[in-house]
């Protein structure tokens, strides 16, 4: 099962709930970085787009429940290091004000195997996307007017969630 | 007292973010549930809600989970991060 | 079906074989670059290990078909953007001498959807694996003594590729 | 005139790296595979092993695909590049 070895870092780095961005290039070299055990490394990275549902998006704005946030993403990465054999893991999601291209959440995952990898890091994302306590609002323009509103959340995350099982 | 937290579309239709509620005669969530409906039409709307989601001290739990005094009960709509 | 939308890159962008290491910042910059449509991007990035079936890995030399190299990938792009809606691509695979830690292979896909962008990287990887000519030389030491030898080919590789079809 | 090329332990193996074969009486991969072997020892026995892959004008062909003079012809073996 999980394979930890001395390279992975401790559970308390793998998680960061931020307002502030954080560079991509950086947080490979983390995980790369004297692991030379790990030849694959795979990243996901959600970025804010202009347009949800065929309305025009100008920003988002990110809630969580701080507490909560980083425990349901602790046992989300243990349950992926039960399931696959990983090494190194990182979860970045940003909470606040965001504009349009903006990083919103990293995922990177690193493995001796490349399959490994791929499927920790969609499991991440997926389990993220229905377990872990955020909640986005967006700032729309639909019919030249600007409007707030919280997003809904969509069946198919659910039901994306649930392949897993 | 049971400390009660509310998010995102949540605490802006109750307008509320946390409150305190007595623990007298409160078993579990669906518990908390009806006591809360009191309040008002609003308030009962809400809780009617079957998407609702709950959580006990940071962990996600249906309505059958029991719930004592000191605990932190979280109320929120399904979640939309990622 | 393939939507190559209007800020997709043209094809002979997509494929880079070479001697030079790349800036993973710097391609997923340019992935997303002008790209507000696609919030999801997955990168694979794969690197020199320092062992290989219980052997110390020193160094690697890859050695490659000019011409087939490129129009394999190619060929493999074109299965992905027939199969999954992705926008932007970029793959770089580099070739000569490499040492334990460096990046050898990048893949990069964008798309509106994380699903897609996860399964087109993946498949990516697993064709490339199977049908692009690339041919790795370990030099390993092996009880004490160093030694060239060139990698065998993985029925696990070829069984993970058939899975797609 | 057809191009042969080799690559990875094949053109180590055959210490050929390319070589011109006249394409008479060469219809396809195996008419090739048949002639080459004739060269020695060392070139049957690399040009029996099944696992030997061919390509025609940079895409990989299997051994009944047809060649014709003017092309370019590769053997190698399995490949382990990414």
């Amino acid at each position: 099962m999980g394979n930890q070895d001395s390279s992975t870092s401790s559970q308390s780095a793998e998680i960061s709930i931020q307002t502030a961005d954080y560079s991509l290039a950086d947080e490979v070299a983390l995980l790369e970085q004297g692991n030379l055990t790990d030849g694959a490394v795979v990243t996901f990275t959600g970025r804010v787009r202009n347009n949800n549902n065929g309305n025009t998006v100008t920003t988002l704005t990110l809630e969580h429940y701080p507490g909560m946030t980083e425990k349901s993403l602790a046992k989300i990465i243990l349950q992926a290091r039960e399931r696959w054999n990983i090494g190194r893991v990182k979860v970045i999601h940003r909470v606040g004000e965001l504009n349009i291209g903006d990083q919103i959440v990293f995922v990177g995952v690193t493995s001796k195997h490349r399959q490994d990898a791929f499927a920790a890091n969609e499991f991440i994302m997926d389990y993220l996307k229905v377990k872990a306590p955020f909640w986005k609002k967006e700032r729309i323009i639909s019919e030249g007017q600007s409007a707030e509103s919280w997003l809904d959340a969509k069946d198919s995350d659910t039901d994306k969630a649930e392949l897993w099982s | 007292m049971i400390k009660i937290v509310f998010f995102a579309a949540l605490r802006e239709q109750l307008d509320c973010a946390e409150m305190s509620l007595a623990s007298e005669g409160v078993k579990n969530i669906n518990d908390i549930k009806l006591k809360l409906s009191d309040n008002s039409e609003q308030w009962q709307q809400v809780f009617s809600n079957a998407s609702l989601l709950s959580a006990v001290n940071h962990d996600m739990v249906d309505g059958e989970h029991p719930v004592k005094p000191g605990d932190e009960v979280a109320f929120f709509p399904p979640v939309t991060g990622g």
